[in-house]
């Protein structure tokens, strides 16, 4: 197991953003996070990550307890995450937003060997062209590769992906979805939240739904979307369910795109 | 690499045309300064030239007794040159000045003073106005082998540096209030309480810890001795503190709004006191703008116009007497400038008076002569008695100058006038108490 | 390594020793003292940077590591009796010590919070010396003159304080530029930028920041005891004079905040302008109102500073500048 | 012990009210639009100016002239608003100090170079009152009373007026105040004015009771900050009882020791605070 999530809850003031959560997560899998808006989702990468302290529950990750862990020490244990919204440092270069991640993640390289890690990983994603324009600069889609770019130089063992792929157009998707399988390939195991339902559903091996912070329902991608507790904890979003329906259509829709 | 080269010696050029520049400009000198004396700019029919520096407060905090000191100063550089200046033996010698703005600012006067020294080529050099300021100067006077009179800067501790050529005019902070604690003494040996509250700064606490010294010696009990921040303008909680001592004299005070700032409220709470005697504010003439407040306030003096120092005083004292009468120079100050001379323009004018002395004395503008001059120098003028200690420890302070004592009493018209009233032999008035 | 022949460095190390050369060119004492001012606020200047320019924590209370620096050098010259050298060292030891301590404490606090707290900071030090007898509590301390003697006289002496406070700004200056090209520099810009999402990506930020703190404190420390030394007087009000330390960050500000060049130039320009200020009948009034005018220009139109503009109007530029 | 230590809390009590109002310009800037403005002290020094102009040179009784700076500040408030501060507001906060700051520099230099710095006293007396034993003079009580009204009228106006209450929905939150139509530009100009108001108001009342400078603003400046800290950032109430801690502060200190000590207590006792509770002893959670 390289992640494990026991009773994890978190309060804020009298409301309970996460409630009692728990799950396993192997390695090399790609594990789906769904559920409609506010349902605790970033909260609950938050609490992983060690952003918030968690009010109650436990969170192992390869096999230590990291509970409450401060960001920096899952960074160097080998925990990478995007921003839903993008974080870039904006008047750093493209290429040392990634040395950052880089020089600071799991391996916390010397500068040059840093260097060497960003040139790739930014060819990579596809943004050698840019990387010596200031980040501030880019635009929504390159900003998230840039995020990506930042957490893969680090050199994660998990990934946490936070909405990827909102904001982007077709293209876009399809080309940030074809660089999420290679990342799955070089044996990165991913956690990825992610509204779009046909990408969400055609990534992941397994899903996990939440629903006003509570897990409602954990499974393959199938079982998860005809789940008649999801399809109800989505009817408030009429367009997030239709997706889920119209999931069965899509299939393989987005792939062969290399 | 040619263009590289090229490019490094742009940027050495452009560095030092910078610094060149800043070296011209940053001095406030300039234009502002360097305004030599009218009359000094005449004698050029084979007589010498002296040239004097120093740097006043022209802005900053302390620009009101920083200019009268300067006002002194001109006055009595146009006197000598309009009486065709100091006959030596290579000719007569007159005087200019070259002056800059120290902005009250510790920082700049180093850069100032040494700008004096070498550049100007000043042959002596006069102190800025307060201690501080005057301490950073004597650093560069000493370097450069000048010698300075200082004025308007009191504290003792700037004449146990090791200087040589630093001499000063003023009676030393440590005599300020002493002649309190004799005065009241004197008119009340009951009394016995005293308080000392002081402006918490350089001149002023060196003043209090030896009144307190003093006081202590002299069989005085000391019931209260505080400090306050410079720049307090609310002495509520020192008030209270001095009525729950209940002295019966209260002593100290700092500087003039400070000073005056104090005694207003300690009218305005009413409280009774035999005798209260503060440093600077009182003998200044706007103090009687308290009113009520001003009355029976005391304050020690350098000089006041009053004060008759006499050639037969010198005599007596077996003193040489030296320059114009307190008459003569009040009304030529009056004349130059539509006001009374404050204590601080009378320090100016004998910073010059002193230097004019021991030059005459030496009969050369040579350092070491002067220095000699000024070692063995004895004399009585309308400021008062002048000489100053020679010894290793304490080379150039004062020992020669007393302070006198003033009070603010009502005439029989009922205007506010000042008395003085210590020491006995120059009072023109008793001391008027208690207070309230 | 290549990166030490890079005009980011020579550029700004060469104007540093062109400012400190001038005076032993013409030779000039009155030269040097002027220049000294200049290249001490270059000094403080760029230290400030190391803490402003990179981590991004506004100080407004910087002048405290010069003040307490100087202050301690200035004892252990005039009590113990040492030897200017060591003097120098304890006062940047001791600024480093308080940064390092302070920098435990306040650097938790952000943006407008630390700027307050560091003017707590260098109003609580300056009360608490004037409340201690062994530092000259409200009346300082003056050196004795028969201290410059044992340097080879006082001439000697403040020759060898301009070219120690020389000396101590080129060291500073490559110690800025090192700083800016190292792993610990990015990870200081990384916090700048945003302090969340460096402590994501791994950047101990407690610990970068108060390193920056520490280094950004030492040198300011050591240049305080070369200025009181070369004063022969230390009193509170001047030791912890807040002005100072507001008008640092204005040099830094009009040079370029985290730029190697920025804070020596706008150092130089600032010092300069002053100067301009004073001498011209026009503005001598109101040289502050001008200067307060200038400030403003510069935030609402040139956040950047002059070097930061520079650098954002051309590629090529970007690469020579730093 | 109470019946010697009474005029020091009566003194401290009184002083303390008055800084409570000093603050609270300060912190209701701070309050609605995160920017500590740092020409707080210099606008102080201009409504001590304010009324000792009008009252030396206009013979008006110096409350009078407190209205009419209180008119004149709001004014200058929007002026300085639009000019410094309204363009930097979404900016980095080194921004906004920078500005304000620069408005320090203008206020102070122009102000110098027309007053000098030289002492200026409101020479006008209310005679001593008696209260519960302790001889307090008129000036000072008159000064505390006053700092009660305003801060009174202040609160009356933010949760009774239109107005007062888009100023609050804008410090609130600034773009849902925009999207419910609340007009954010004019709310918050009319906010610095009002805080730049209550700096000149204070200012006012101070010059009755003390004698200033131009510089003078600068100590209660850093007065106000400790005091902000103390009642939380962006409460103007807690600037209030901030005050008159701080008052209390430095009038009851001295009873136990050396008054130079007061002020490395206070800075101490801020930096504490800072560290322990930023929100301040009675602050509102942002």
């Amino acid at each position: 197991m390289i992640l494990q999530l026991r009773g994890v809850t978190k309060q804020f003031g009298g409301l309970t953003a996460v409630k009692d959560v728990s799950f396993d997560l192997a390695k090399g899998e790609i594990l789906g996070l769904i559920g409609p808006n506010g349902a605790g989702k970033t909260t609950l990468f938050n609490c992983i990550n060690g952003v918030y302290p968690v009010t109650k529950g436990t969170v192992t990750f390869l096999g230590e307890d990291v509970t409450n862990s401060p960001t920096y020490s899952m960074a160097h244990r080998g925990l990478a995450r995007t921003h839903q919204i993008v974080r870039p440092l904006n008047d750093l270069t493209v290429r040392d937003n990634v040395i950052v991640g880089a020089c600071y993640g799991s391996k916390r390289m010397g500068l040059g060997a840093a260097a060497d890690t960003a040139d790739k990983t930014l060819e990579f994603v596809g943004l050698a062209p840019r990387s010596e324009s200031l980040a501030g600069s880019l635009n929504v889609a390159q900003k998230k590769r840039l995020e990506m770019a930042r957490a893969l130089a680090s050199q994660p063992t998990l990934l946490l992906l936070d909405e990827v792929l909102a904001g982007l157009n077709t293209a876009e998707v399809s080309n940030m979805l074809a660089t999420i399988r290679r990342i799955r390939e070089q044996g990165v195991t991913i956690i990825m939240i992610e509204h779009i339902m046909h990408a969400v559903m055609n990534l992941s091996d397994r899903i996990i739904v939440l629903n006003y912070g509570e897990l409602i329902a954990s499974g393959a991608p199938d079982e998860v979307a005809q789940d008649p507790q999801v399809v109800e904890a989505y009817l408030g979003d009429p367009e997030l369910a239709a997706q889920l329906l119209e999931k069965e259509k899509e299939e393989d829709g987005a792939t062969g795109n290399a | 690499m040619l263009r590289k080269g090229f490019l490094i010696l742009l940027i050495v050029a452009l560095g030092v045309m910078l610094a060149a520049c800043a070296g011209e400009t940053s001095a406030p000198a300039g234009d502002s300064a360097a305004t030599g004396d009218s009359a000094g700019e005449a004698a050029g029919d084979g007589g010498q030239m002296a040239t004097i520096g120093f740097t006043a407060s022209l802005t900053g905090k302390l620009n009101v007794e920083s200019t009268r000191q300067t006002n002194g100063l001109n006055l009595w550089m146009k006197q000598v040159n309009d009486a065709g200046g100091v006959a030596l033996d290579g000719g007569a010698v007159q005087f200019q000045s070259t002056f800059y703005d120290d902005e009250s600012n510790q920082d700049r006067v180093q850069e100032l003073y040494t700008r004096l020294a070498t550049e100007d080529g000043a042959n002596f050099l006069i102190s800025p106005y307060s201690s501080g300021l005057t301490a950073a100067s004597s650093v560069i006077a000493e370097q450069y082998e000048k010698v300075m009179i200082t004025t308007g800067a009191a504290s003792d501790s700037n004449y146990t540096q090791g200087y040589t050529l630093v001499y000063q005019a003023y009676t030393p902070a440590s005599k300020y209030l002493t002649g309190a604690v004799d005065m009241i003494a004197a008119n009340s040996p009951d009394l016995k309480k005293l308080a000392i509250v002081h402006e918490n700064d350089k001149f002023s606490t060196d003043v209090s810890t030896a009144a307190e010294e003093y006081a202590l010696e002299q069989g005085f009990e000391v019931v209260l001795f505080e400090g306050y921040d410079s720049g307090t303008t609310d002495f509520a909680p020192i008030i209270n503190k001095v009525e729950q001592a209940g002295p019966d004299a209260i002593l100290g005070g700092g500087h003039f709004q400070d000073g005056s700032t104090f005694a207003r409220q300690l009218a305005e709470k009413g409280v009774a006191t035999e005798y209260l005697v503060l440093l600077v504010a009182p003998p200044e003439p706007t103090f009687a703008e308290l009113g009520d407040a001003a009355i029976a306030v005391a304050g020690p003096s350098q000089w006041e116009p009053q004060a008759a120092y006499t050639a037969e005083a010198a005599e007596a004292g077996g003193m040489e007497w030296y320059g114009p009468t307190g008459e003569e120079f009040v009304s030529a100050y009056e004349d130059e400038y539509g006001e009374e001379p404050s204590y601080h323009a009378a320090g100016g004018y004998t910073a010059g008076l002193v230097l004019q002395a021991a030059i005459e004395k030496a009969g050369s503008l040579e350092t070491a002569a002067v220095k000699e001059a000024l070692d063995g120098l004895d004399i009585l003028t309308f400021f008062g008695h002048i000489k100053f200690d020679t010894s290793e420890e304490a080379h150039g302070l004062q020992v020669g100058h007393e302070m006198v004592y003033i009070q603010w009493q009502k005439n029989d018209a009922g205007d506010l006038v000042k008395e003085i009233v210590w020491p006995a032999e120059a009072k023109t008035a008793e001391a008027l108490h208690p207070v309230r | 390594m290549k990166k030490w022949l890079q005009p980011g460095l020579w550029i700004p190390l060469l104007l540093v020793a062109a400012f400190a050369a001038y005076p032993a060119i013409t030779g000039s004492a009155s030269a040097r003292e002027t220049m000294f001012t200049m290249i001490m606020s270059i000094g403080l200047a760029s230290s400030l940077n190391i803490l402003l320019g990179y981590t991004g924590y506004v100080s407004f209370g910087h002048i405290v590591f010069f003040g307490l620096g100087g202050y301690l050098g200035f004892w252990a010259i005039d009590e113990l009796g040492w030897h200017l050298a060591p003097a120098v060292l304890l006062g940047g030891v001791t600024a480093g010590l308080l940064a390092l301590l302070l920098g435990l404490a306040i650097l938790r606090l952000r943006g407008a919070y630390f700027a307050l707290a560091t003017i707590g900071v260098n109003e609580a030090m300056k009360s608490l010396v004037m409340n201690l007898p062994f530092l000259g509590a409200a009346t300082g301390m003056e050196l004795n003159f028969s201290v410059y003697k044992s340097y080879g006289g006082p001439a000697t002496a403040l020759w060898m304080v301009y070219w120690s406070l020389a000396a101590i700004v080129l060291i500073i200056t490559v110690v800025s530029y090192a700083v800016k090209k190292s792993k610990f520099g990015l990870g200081l810009m990384a916090i700048r930028e945003d302090e969340d999402a460096a402590g994501i990506m791994g950047v101990v930020s407690s610990r970068a920041k108060t390193w920056a703190y520490v280094l950004s404190a030492v040198f300011p420390g050591m240049i305080g005891v070369l200025f009181f030394f070369k004063n022969g007087i230390i009193e509170p009000g001047s030791a912890f004079r807040l002005n100072l330390s507001i008008e640092l960050l204005v040099m830094v500000m009009l040079g370029g905040a985290g730029t190697v060049l920025g804070p020596i130039l706008g150092g130089a320009f600032y010092q300069r302008l002053r100067g301009l200020l004073l001498t011209s009948d026009l503005f001598k009034n109101i040289q502050l109102a001008v200067a307060g005018l200038l400030l403003l220009l510069i935030v609402l139109f040139i956040p950047s500073g002059a070097v930061g503009w520079l650098r954002e109007r051309s590629d090529r530029l970007r690469r020579v500048l730093e | 012990m109470f019946e010697s230590i009474l005029p020091f809390l009566v003194d401290g009590l009184l002083i303390g009210i008055v800084y409570g109002l000093v603050a609270m310009g300060l912190t209701l800037i701070f309050g609605i639009m995160n920017v500590i403005n740092l020409a707080h002290g210099p606008i102080i020094a201009l409504g001590m100016f304010g009324v000792y102009l009008f009252f030396t040179y206009m013979g008006f009784n110096p409350y009078f002239g407190l209205i009419l700076m209180a008119g004149v500040g709001l004014l200058f408030g929007i002026l300085i608003y639009f000019v410094a501060v309204h363009r930097v507001l979404n900016g980095p906060h080194l921004a906004g100090l920078l500005a304000t700051f620069a408005v320090n520099m203008m206020i102070i230099g122009i102000g110098t170079s027309i007053f000098s710095t030289s002492f200026r006293n409101v020479d006008y007396s209310l005679g001593s009152v008696d209260v519960v034993g302790v001889t307090v003079t008129g000036t000072r009580l008159a000064a505390s009373f006053v700092a009660i009204l305003v801060t009174a009228l202040l609160y009356a106006f933010l949760y009774r007026s239109r107005l007062g209450k888009n100023i609050r929905a804008v410090a609130n939150n600034r773009v849902s105040a925009e999207l419910m139509g609340i007009p954010s530009t004019r709310v918050l100009a009319i906010s610095f004015g009002i805080g730049t108001m209550l700096a000149m108001i204070s200012g006012g009342l101070l010059a009755t009771i003390q004698p200033f400078t131009i510089l003078s603003g600068s100590v209660y400046e850093l007065k106000s900050f400790v005091i902000v800290v103390l009642g939380g950032l962006g409460n103007p109430l807690g600037a209030m009882i901030g005050g008159i801690i701080l008052g209390l502060i430095e009038g009851l200190v001295p009873v136990f020791m050396k008054t130079t000590w007061v002020p490395v207590l206070e800075f101490a006792l801020f930096i504490l605070i800072l560290l322990v509770r930023p929100q301040g002893l009675f602050g509102a959670k942002q």
